[in-house]
C-alpha cells in the first residue's frame, strides 16, 4: 500500500517535472528537469523489483545523459559567447 | 552451412580494430576495411553457393547454444543469401567509391561505414523482433553519422530531420515490442507467427505501431520529407548506400513482419505503398534538383515494392511469384538508382538540365541512359519483367484502381525520367568536359553497371525461359555497338548482310499469310532504306546497334509466340525507336512526346495481353486466327494502344513532332516501316476479336470514323505547313487513317483494301522521303518557300517525289490509284457512304499538299543560295530506285500482290464469291457493286497517252530559247526580301481562310492542358514539404493516425 | 499499472515538448522524456504484484544452482523486460548524444538553435 | 494556428491510440512460459544467480553486443563530428585545488568501485553498463578537476579496441569450441560453484569486457564533447 502511494507521489512530482522541462524559457532547467524524471523512474524501477535497470537508468539515464546535456548547452553558450558578443 | 555471425563478427572486428590500427598507418585501416568489406562479400557468396537450400525450410543459427525461442535465432537461407550478396557488395562497391573520401576523414568514418554494413546484414539476418530493433539502431545510427560527411549547413539540417523521423519510428517500434511481448510472450519471429493472431485491440495496436515504424523508416509521401532532403544534400555515396542497402534491408525485415500481421492490415499497406509510388512521382514532375530528383524516384519505388509485398497478398498468387515481382523491382532499382548517385557524385551538376554535360563523355552518357531505361523499366532488366508479372497479376484479378495508380505513377516516373534523359543528350556547346575522374569512382560504377546487366540477363534466360531468338535484338545491338567504331559504310554493308541472312534464314518461305506481307515490308522495307544511312562521313556513333536492333524487333513481331515475347519484342521496337529518334538535334521534346505515348500505348497493349486468353507456344502470334479469340475488353486495350502507335487523331500528336525532328534518314523508316507495327498490331486484334467485334458492330463503326477523320484532318493539316518533313508526317497520318477505315470494315475487300494501301504506302512514302531527305541534306533547310527550281539540280530526286505524289495521290496509273480503288469500293460496297464520301474530300485536299510539295521544291524560281547544289548522294538514290522499280512492279502487275493477299485474308474472312482474279483484272460483282480494275492496261493506255505527248515534247522543247533565271528582261522586278511575300510561303492562304477553323490546334491543346494541370497539381502537392523538420514530425504522427482512423485498427 | 500509465504520458508530454519546442536542444529533451517514458512501460509490463526482483540468490536463499531456479520461477518477476530496458537504455544516450552532436554542429554552420532557421531545402 | 490545432489533435489522437495499451492491462500473477525458462535455465544451465544478467548476456547476448555496438557508434560519430583535424583544444576552466586533490584521491576509488559492479554482474544487480559508466565518472572527474588531461585518447582508445575485440573473439570462442549454435555463450569455461565470483563460465569476463567498453566509449565521448570542434 505504501508503495502504490509512493508510486503516485513519485509519478505526480515526475509528471509536473516533464510539463515543467517542456514549459521553462531555460534549456539548463528544462535539462536538469529531464535529469529528474530519470531519477524518479529509476526510483520506480527499484519499486517494481528491477534492480539492474534502476542501477543502469541512474547511472545513464539521470547521470551520464545529463552530463551530455550539459556539455552541449555549454559547447553552445561558449561559441554564443564568442560570436555574439 | 556458413555461419551468419561470422558476417557479424567481420563487421565489428573491423569497426573495432580500425581507430586503432589508424594510430600507425591509414593505409592499414583502409587494408582492414576492404578486407573486411571483401570477406562479407565472400561469405555471403559462399552461402549462396551452397546447395542445401530446400524450398521450405528456412535454415536457420541460434546463439548461446539455446533453441529458438529462448536464444536469438538467425535464418540464413536463399533469400537472405541472396540480398546479403547484393548489399555486401553494394558495401564493397560503395567503400571503393568514398575512397578517396575515406582516406581525408577522420578514421571513424571508416568505423561507422562498416557498423553500417552490420546494421544492415544484421537486420536482414535476424529472426527476433527486437534484436531487429537493435540492429536497426545500429543502421540508422550510422547512417545519421555518416550523413555528416558532408558539413554543409544543409547536410547537417537534413541529418537532423533524419534524426528525429528515425527516432520516431524507434520509438513507436519499442512501445510496440513492449505491448506484444506482453500479449505473446515471445520476441521470437517464428514462434510468433505460429502462434497465429490474437483479437485483443491493443495487440492489434502493438503491432500496427510495430509495421508503422518500418513503414515510417521506409519513407512513405507524405510522411517524407527529412527523407528528401537526405536524398539532396548528404554526399552522393552516402544517399547511394541509404537508397539501396538501407532500403533494401529494411524491406527485407518488413517482409519478414508480413506474417506477423492480420489480414486487415494488408489493403492498408498496399494502400500506403500505392500512394507513395503515384504521388512521390507525381511530385517529382516539378523537381529540377537531380538529387531530390532520385529521392523522390527513390521513394516511389519503395512504395511500389511495399505494395507489391502487401497487396498482392489476397490474389492467387504463389509467395514466391510476389518475391519475385519485389526482387524484380529491388534489383533493378538498386544498381539503377546506386549509379544515378555516383554520377550525380562525379560531374557534380545540382539541377537535372545541367547534365547536358554528359553529352561530351559517350561513356558516362552511356551508363545515364541505362540506368534511366532500367528504371523506367524497359526490357531486358529485371524491372521490365516485374512490371508485367504485376500487371498481370492486377489485371488478372481486376484490381482496377491500382492497376490505373501503377500504370499512371509509371507513366509519370518516365517523363521525369526521361525529360533528364533528354537533357543529358542535348549538346551544349558551354558545357566543360569532365575533367576529373577519379578511378575508383569510375570502377564502382562500371563494375555495378556489369552487375546489373549480368543479373538482368540471369534473369532473362534462366527465370523467364525467352527463347534465343527473342534476344537477337539485344545481341546485335551490343554486336554493333563492339564494331562502332568502323566507318558507316563497312557498317553498312555488315548490317544488311546480317539482316539479310537473319531474313533468309528465319523468314523466307517460313512465313504464311499476312506474315510474309509483314516480312516483306517489316524486314525488306527497312533493308533497303539502310543504303540511305551510309553516305555519311563521319562514323555516327550508336547509330546501328539502335537501327540494327529496331529493324531485328520489328522482325520478331512476327516470330514471337508468347505474350511475353511478343511484348518485350513491342519494347524493344520501342526503345529502339526512341533513342533513334532522340539522335536528331533538336528532338529531345520530340523523343519525349514520343515515348510517353508509345509507352502509355505500351501499358494498354500490356494490359490487353493480360486480359486476352494465353497464347500457343510455338505459333507465331499472327497465326493465332481462329484458335483464339479474344473478348471486347482485351481487344478495346489491345486496339487503343495499337492505335497510339498508328497515331489516329486524338493521340497523333507525338507524330508530327517526333516525324520532323528525327534524324532524315530516320524519319523515312519511320513513317514506311515502323508505322506497320500498328498496323500489324491492329490487324492481329481485329483478328483476334473478330467474333466479339462483328457481334457489337458499334466498336468498327466507331473505329472506321476514327479512320475517315484521321485521314481528313491529317490531309488538312497537311495543307498548311511550311515544313516540309511535317508535311509528309501528316501526309502519313492521313495514309493510315485510311488503312484504319479500310480494317474497321471487318469485310474481306475491306481488310485486303487496307493491307494493299499499307504495303503500296511503305514504298512510295519511303520514296518520297528518301528523295526529301537528299534535299534537305543539300539545301540545309526544312522550309519549302526556302527551296525552289531544284528540278534542274536534283532531276533524279525529282523524280522520285513525281512517282511519289503520283502514286500517294491515287492517280491512275500507278499502285496509290489501285488502293484508293479498293478502299472506295469497300467502303460502299459496305454501305459507308459518308465515310467514302469523307475519304474522297480527304484525298481531294491530298492534291493541294502535294502539288505544294512538287511546285515549291522543284519548280518555280531557283533560290540564289541554291545555285550550286548537287544531286543526292548516291547511297540516297539506291533505295530509291529500288523503290521506283518496286512501284512500278505493282502497278503494273498489281495482282501479284491483291491475289496473296486476299487468299491470307480469306484465312480469316471468307472471300466472298463476288470477288475474282482473271488474268490482270480484278472484278466485283457483289449484289451493290460493280467493277473492275486492270492495272496492267491502265499502266499500259497511261504510258501511251504520257509517253506519245512526252517525245513531242522534248523534240520541241530543243529549239525553246533559255532564258537564265536572273535575266530580269523576262521578269517582273523582285522584291529585296521574298521570303515572306513568296507564294510559296503560306501557299494555300486563301484555303486556310475558309478551312482553317477546322485545324485550331483543340488536340494539342487538351494535351497541354493536360501537361499544365499535372504540373500545377505537382507543384501544390509538393508544398507539404516546408523544409522544416518540426513539421514532418508533425506529418509522420498524422500519417499515423489518419491510416490508423481510416484502417480501423481498433 | 501506475507505471504504465505514467509511462505513456510521459510519452505523450515528450511528444509535445518535440513538436512545440522550437529550440533544437529542447527537441531532444522531448526525445529524451519519450525515452523514459518507454522504458517505463517496458519495465511496468514485467511486473507481477507481489513479487522480487530476478536475481535468485535473493529470492531463494538456500538451494543452489537448477533446484534454486525450479523455486524461483514462483517468486521473480519477469528478467526480459528488464533486458530490453538495459538495452533500450543505452540506444537512448546513443541517440541523445548524437542529436546533441549535430546540434552543436547546427549551431556551428547554421548561427542558430532554432529549427525554423533550418528549412533552406524545400518542396 | 491551425498548426497548434493539428499538434493538439496529435496529442490527443496518440492518447487515443494508446488507451487500450492502458485498459487492457492485467496484472499477469505468474511468469509467462518464456520469462520461465530464462529464470530456470539461468540457475540450471547457467549457474548463474541475476537472471536478468543471464538473460542480457548469455540467451539474449547477441543484443547486447549490438548495445555495445550502438554505444560504439555514438561514440565515434560524436568524435566525427566534434573532433575535426587541427582542432583547437579550448580553453577550459580550471578546476579548484580541492576539486584537483579530492579528485586524485577520489577516481582511483570510483574505479575501484566500477569494477566491482561489472565484474559481479552475474550475481548482483549491475553490471557492465552501469560499471562501464561508473569508471567514466571517474574519467569525468579528473577531466573536470584536471588543466591537461592527458591520460585520453590513445589509452582510451586502446582499451575501447581491446575489450571490443576481445568481446567478439569469446562469442567466437564459443562457436569455435561449442559448435554451430553457440555464439556467445559462455559455457565453454567452467560454470564454477553457484554465487561464486569465478562461476557463470565466461559471464564475467564478457560482462568485464562490457564494462570496459563501455567505459572507455563514454570516456571518448565526453572527452570529444569536451573538446571544441574548432570553427571552420
Amino acid at each position: 500500500m505504501i508503495e502504490t502511494i509512493l508510486t503516485i507521489v513519485l509519478a505526480i512530482i515526475s509528471l509536473m517535472a516533464a510539463v515543467y522541462a517542456v514549459l521553462t524559457k531555460k534549456t539548463l532547467n528544462a535539462i536538469i528537469a529531464s535529469g529528474i524524471i530519470s531519477l524518479l523512474a529509476s526510483i520506480m524501477f527499484l519499486l517494481v523489483s528491477a534492480p539492474d535497470v534502476a542501477m543502469t537508468e541512474a547511472a545513464i539515464g539521470s547521470g551520464l545523459t545529463t552530463v551530455v546535456f550539459l556539455y552541449a548547452l555549454k559547447h553552445i553558450k561558449d561559441r554564443r559567447s564568442t560570436h555574439d558578443d | 552451412m556458413v555461419n551468419p555471425l561470422y558476417l557479424i563478427a567481420v563487421f565489428l572486428a573491423g569497426a573495432f580494430l580500425v581507430p586503432f590500427v589508424d594510430k600507425a598507418d591509414r593505409r592499414i585501416s583502409l587494408g582492414i576495411f576492404y578486407l573486411a568489406l571483401a570477406a562479407s562479400v565472400g561469405l555471403s557468396l559462399a552461402r549462396l553457393m551452397q546447395a542445401d537450400f530446400t524450398a521450405m525450410t528456412e535454415s536457420q543459427v541460434f546463439t548461446a547454444g539455446f533453441g529458438a525461442p529462448l536464444s536469438i535465432a538467425l535464418g540464413f537461407g536463399f533469400k537472405e543469401a541472396i540480398l546479403l550478396s547484393f548489399v555486401n557488395i553494394m558495401g564493397l562497391l560503395a567503400g571503393l567509391y568514398l575512397a578517396k573520401r575515406l582516406a581525408r576523414e577522420s578514421v571513424q568514418s571508416i568505423s561507422l561505414l562498416l557498423l553500417l554494413l552490420l546494421g544492415a546484414n544484421g537486420l536482414i539476418l535476424t529472426r527476433d523482433i527486437f534484436n531487429g530493433f537493435v540492429f536497426l539502431e545500429i543502421l540508422s545510427i550510422a547512417t545519421y553519422a555518416l550523413i555528416g560527411l558532408k558539413s554543409s549547413k544543409n547536410a547537417m539540417a537534413a541529418g537532423f530531420k533524419y534524426m528525429l523521423a528515425g527516432g520516431l519510428a524507434s520509438s513507436f517500434f519499442l512501445i510496440g515490442i513492449a505491448f506484444a511481448y506482453r500479449y505473446t510472450g515471445t520476441l521470437n519471429i517464428d514462434t510468433w507467427i505460429n502462434m497465429g493472431v490474437l483479437m485483443s485491440p491493443g495487440y492489434r495496436i502493438a503491432l500496427y505501431l510495430i509495421i508503422m515504424a518500418i513503414v515510417i523508416e521506409l519513407k512513405p509521401f507524405p510522411a517524407n520529407g527529412w527523407a528528401l532532403d537526405v536524398y539532396q544534400s548528404a554526399h552522393s555515396g552516402i544517399a547511394a548506400v541509404i537508397s539501396t542497402i538501407n532500403t533494401g534491408a529494411l524491406l527485407f525485415f518488413f517482409y519478414k513482419l508480413l506474417p506477423l500481421l492480420p489480414a486487415e492490415f494488408m489493403p492498408l499497406l498496399a494502400g500506403a505503398g500505392l500512394i507513395s509510388f503515384f504521388f512521390s512521382n507525381l511530385v517529382a514532375l516539378r523537381q529540377k534538383n537531380a538529387g531530390r530528383l532520385l529521392g523522390y524516384s527513390s521513394t516511389a519505388q519503395t512504395g511500389l515494392i511495399i505494395f507489391v509485398l502487401t497487396g498482392l497478398s489476397g490474389f492467387n498468387l504463389s509467395q514466391s511469384s510476389i518475391l519475385m515481382i519485389a526482387a524484380g523491382l529491388f534489383v533493378t532499382n538498386f544498381f539503377a538508382k546506386s549509379g544515378l548517385f555516383w554520377l550525380a557524385g562525379l560531374i557534380k551538376k545540382e539541377t537535372t538540365k545541367s547534365w547536358s554535360v554528359l553529352s561530351k563523355n559517350s561513356l558516362l552518357l552511356a551508363l545515364f541512359g541505362i540506368f534511366i531505361l532500367a528504371l523506367t523499366g524497359f526490357p531486358p532488366f529485371p524491372s521490365f519483367f516485374a512490371k508485367v508479372e504485376l500487371v498481370r497479376a492486377l489485371a488478372g484479378n481486376g484490381a482496377w484502381v491500382s492497376l490505373s495508380a501503377l500504370l499512371a505513377g509509371s507513366l509519370l516516373e518516365a517523363v521525369y525520367l526521361l525529360r533528364w534523359l533528354g537533357f543529358a543528350v542535348k549538346k551544349n556547346e558551354e558545357d566543360a568536359l569532365i575533367e576529373t575522374m577519379p578511378i575508383p569512382k569510375l570502377v564502382s560504377l562500371m563494375f555495378g553497371t556489369v552487375l546489373m546487366i549480368l543479373v538482368s540477363l540471369l534473369i532473362t534466360t534462366k527465370v523467364y525461359h525467352l527463347s534465343s531468338g527473342m534476344m537477337y535484338p539485344l545481341m546485335a545491338f551490343l554486336a554493333f555497338m563492339i564494331i562502332d567504331f568502323l566507318p558507316m559504310k563497312t557498317k553498312g554493308f555488315i548490317a544488311i548482310g546480317l539482316i539479310a541472312y537473319w531474313g533468309w534464314m528465319f523468314f523466307w518461305g517460313k512465313l504464311l499469310g499476312i506474315g510474309s506481307l509483314f516480312g516483306i515490308i517489316l524486314i525488306g522495307g527497312s533493308l533497303v532504306q539502310i543504303f540511305g544511312f551510309m553516305h555519311y562521313k563521319d562514323n555516327k556513333a550508336g547509330l546501328f546497334p539502335l537501327l540494327v536492333m529496331l529493324i531485328f524487333s520489328l522482325g520478331n513481331l512476327l516470330q514471337a509466340c508468347t505474350k511475353l515475347e511478343f511484348f518485350l519484342t513491342w519494347e524493344f521496337m520501342t526503345l529502339s525507336s526512341y533513342l533513334l529518334i532522340l539522335r536528331g538535334k533538336h528532338a529531345q521534346k520530340a523523343a519525349l512526346t514520343y515515348i510517353l505515348f508509345s509507352l502509355s500505348g505500351a501499358y494498354l497493349i500490356l494490359t490487353g495481353l493480360v486480359l486476352s486468353p494465353s497464347f500457343y507456344h510455338k505459333i507465331p502470334v499472327y497465326l493465332l486466327s481462329d484458335m483464339i479469340q479474344m473478348g471486347l475488353p482485351a481487344a478495346i486495350f489491345l486496339g487503343i494502344g495499337f492505335l497510339i502507335k498508328l497515331g489516329a487523331l486524338g493521340v497523333h500528336i507525338w507524330l508530327p513532332e517526333s516525324y520532323t525532328e528525327a534524324e532524315d534518314e530516320f524519319t523515312s523508316i519511320m513513317s514506311s516501316v515502323l508505322s506497320k507495327a500498328g498496323v500489324f498490331g491492329l490487324l492481329i486484334v481485329l483478328i483476334m476479336a473478330k467474333d466479339a467485334l462483328v457481334a457489337n458492330g458499334l466498336i468498327t463503326g466507331a473505329l472506321g470514323w476514327l479512320g475517315a477523320l484521321t485521314a481528313f484532318f491529317g490531309a488538312l493539316m497537311a495543307v498548311f505547313q511550311e515544313d516540309v518533313k511535317k508535311l509528309l508526317a501528316y501526309s502519313s497520318m492521313s495514309q493510315l487513317g485510311y488503312i484504319i477505315m479500310g480494317f474497321a470494315l471487318m469485310s474481306h475487300l475491306g481488310w485486303v483494301s487496307g493491307l494493299y494501301l499499307a504495303f503500296n504506302h511503305l514504298f512510295f512514302k519511303a520514296l518520297i522521303f528518301m528523295a526529301i531527305t537528299g534535299v534537305i541534306l543539300r539545301t540545309g533547310t526544312r522550309n519549302m518557300y526556302e527551296m525552289g527550281g531544284l528540278i534542274k539540280k536534283m532531276p533524279i530526286s525529282f523524280i522520285s517525289v513525281l512517282m511519289g505524289i503520283i502514286a500517294v495521290s491515287g492517280v491512275p496509273p500507278l499502285s496509290g490509284f489501285g488502293s484508293k480503288w479498293f478502299i472506295y469500293t469497300s467502303l460502299i460496297e459496305q454501305g459507308h457512304y459518308f465515310q467514302a464520301g469523307l475519304a474522297f474530300f480527304a484525298s481531294a485536299i491530298a492534291f493541294l499538299y502535294l502539288y505544294r510539295l512538287i511546285h515549291t521544291v522543284f519548280l518555280g524560281q531557283a533560290k540564289p543560295a541554291q545555285k550550286d547544289v548537287k544531286e543526292a548522294p548516291i547511297w540516297l538514290i539506291i533505295p530509291q530506285a529500288v523503290f521506283i522499280m518496286v512501284i512500278m512492279g505493282i502497278s503494273m502487275f498489281p495482282n501479284y500482290i491483291t491475289k496473296p493477299i486476299s487468299s491470307a485474308v480469306s484465312g480469316f474472312i471468307t472471300k466472298p464469291d463476288w470477288l475474282s482474279w482473271t488474268g490482270y483484272n480484278i472484278t466485283l460483282a457483289s449484289p451493290v457493286l460493280h467493277g473492275n480494275w486492270n492495272g496492267n492496261l491502265v499502266m499500259m493506255v497511261t504510258m501511251g497517252v504520257f509517253g506519245i505527248p512526252l517525245v513531242w515534247l522534248l523534240l520541241v522543247n530543243a529549239r525553246v530559247q533559255k532564258v537564265k533565271q536572273f535575266n530580269i528582261v523576262f521578269a517582273a522586278e523582285r522584291p529585296d526580301k521574298p521570303w515572306t511575300t513568296h507564294f510559296a510561303h503560306n501557299m494555300f492562304a486563301h484555303y486556310k481562310k475558309a478551312l482553317g477553323w477546322l485545324i485550331t490546334p483543340k488536340i494539342t491543346e487538351f494535351w497541354n492542358n493536360v501537361t499544365e494541370w499535372t504540373h500545377s497539381i505537382a507543384a501544390t502537392l509538393s508544398y507539404i514539404y516546408t523544409g522544416n523538420g518540426q513539421t514532418y514530425l508533425l506529418h509522420i504522427f498524422m500519417y499515423v493516425l489518419v491510416i490508423f482512423i481510416i484502417g480501423g485498427v481498433r | 499499472m501506475i507505471i504504465l500509465i505514467h509511462g505513456l504520458m510521459l510519452i505523450i508530454i515528450g511528444i509535445w515538448a518535440m513538436l512545440t519546442r522550437k529550440n533544437l536542444i529542447r527537441i531532444i529533451i522531448g526525445f529524451a522524456i519519450v525515452d523514459t517514458g518507454i522504458n517505463l512501460v517496458l519495465v511496468a509490463i514485467g511486473y507481477i504484484k507481489g513479487k522480487t526482483a530476478p536475481i535468485i540468490n535473493d529470492a531463494v536463499s538456500t538451494a543452489q544452482g537448477a533446484a534454486a531456479g525450479m523455486q524461483a520461477v514462483d517468486k521473480v518477476v519477469d528478467p526480459v523486460p528488464s533486458a530490453l530496458v538495459l538495452t533500450a537504455i543505452v540506444i537512448g544516450l546513443a541517440v541523445t548524444a548524437l542529436m546533441l552532436a549535430y546540434a552543436i554542429r547546427m549551431h556551428k554552420t547554421g548561427r542558430s538553435l532554432n529549427i525554423d532557421d533550418f528549412e533552406e531545402q524545400k518542396w | 494556428m491551425i498548426k497548434y490545432l493539428l499538434i493538439a489533435l496529435v496529442l490527443i489522437g496518440m492518447g487515443w491510440l494508446f488507451l487500450p495499451l492502458a485498459t487492457e492491462y492485467f496484472t499477469p500473477t505468474q511468469l509467462n512460459n518464456l520469462a520461465a525458462n530464462y529464470v530456470y535455465g539461468s540457475a540450471a544451465d547457467l549457474n548463474m544467480p541475476n537472471a536478468v544478467t543471464s538473460v542480457v548476456v548469455t540467451y539474449r547476448g547477441l543484443d547486447t553486443l549490438g548495445e555495445v555496438t550502438v554505444l560504439f557508434l555514438a561514440t565515434a560519430g560524436v568524435g566525427f563530428f566534434l573532433k575535426r583535424k587541427n582542432s583547437i583544444k579550448s580553453k577550459r576552466r580550471h578546476g579548484s585545488e580541492i576539486l584537483k586533490s579530492g579528485a586524485d584521491l577520489l577516481a582511483p576509488l570510483i574505479i575501484l568501485f566500477g569494477i566491482y559492479i561489472f565484474t559481479h554482474g552475474h550475481l548482483t544487480p549491475g553490471g557492465g553498463f552501469p560499471g562501464g559508466v561508473v569508471l567514466a565518472s571517474a574519467f569525468l572527474l579528473l577531466l573536470m578537476a584536471q588543466e591537461h588531461f592527458t591520460f585520453s585518447h590513445s589509452v582510451i582508445q586502446f582499451t575501447e579496441s581491446l575489450s571490443g575485440i576481445a568481446y567478439v573473439f569469446i562469442g567466437l570462442a564459443g562457436l569455435l569450441l561449442l559448435g554451430l549454435n553457440h555464439f556467445l555463450d559462455p559455457r565453454w569455461l567452467n560454470l564454477g560453484q553457484w554465487g561464486k565470483l569465478f562461476s557463470a563460465g565466461a559471464v564475467p569476463l564478457i560482462y568485464s569486457f562490457i564494462g570496459l567498453k563501455v567505459g572507455s566509449e563514454m570516456s571518448g565521448m565526453l572527452d570529444s564533447l569536451q573538446s571544441d570542434g574548432g570553427d571552420e
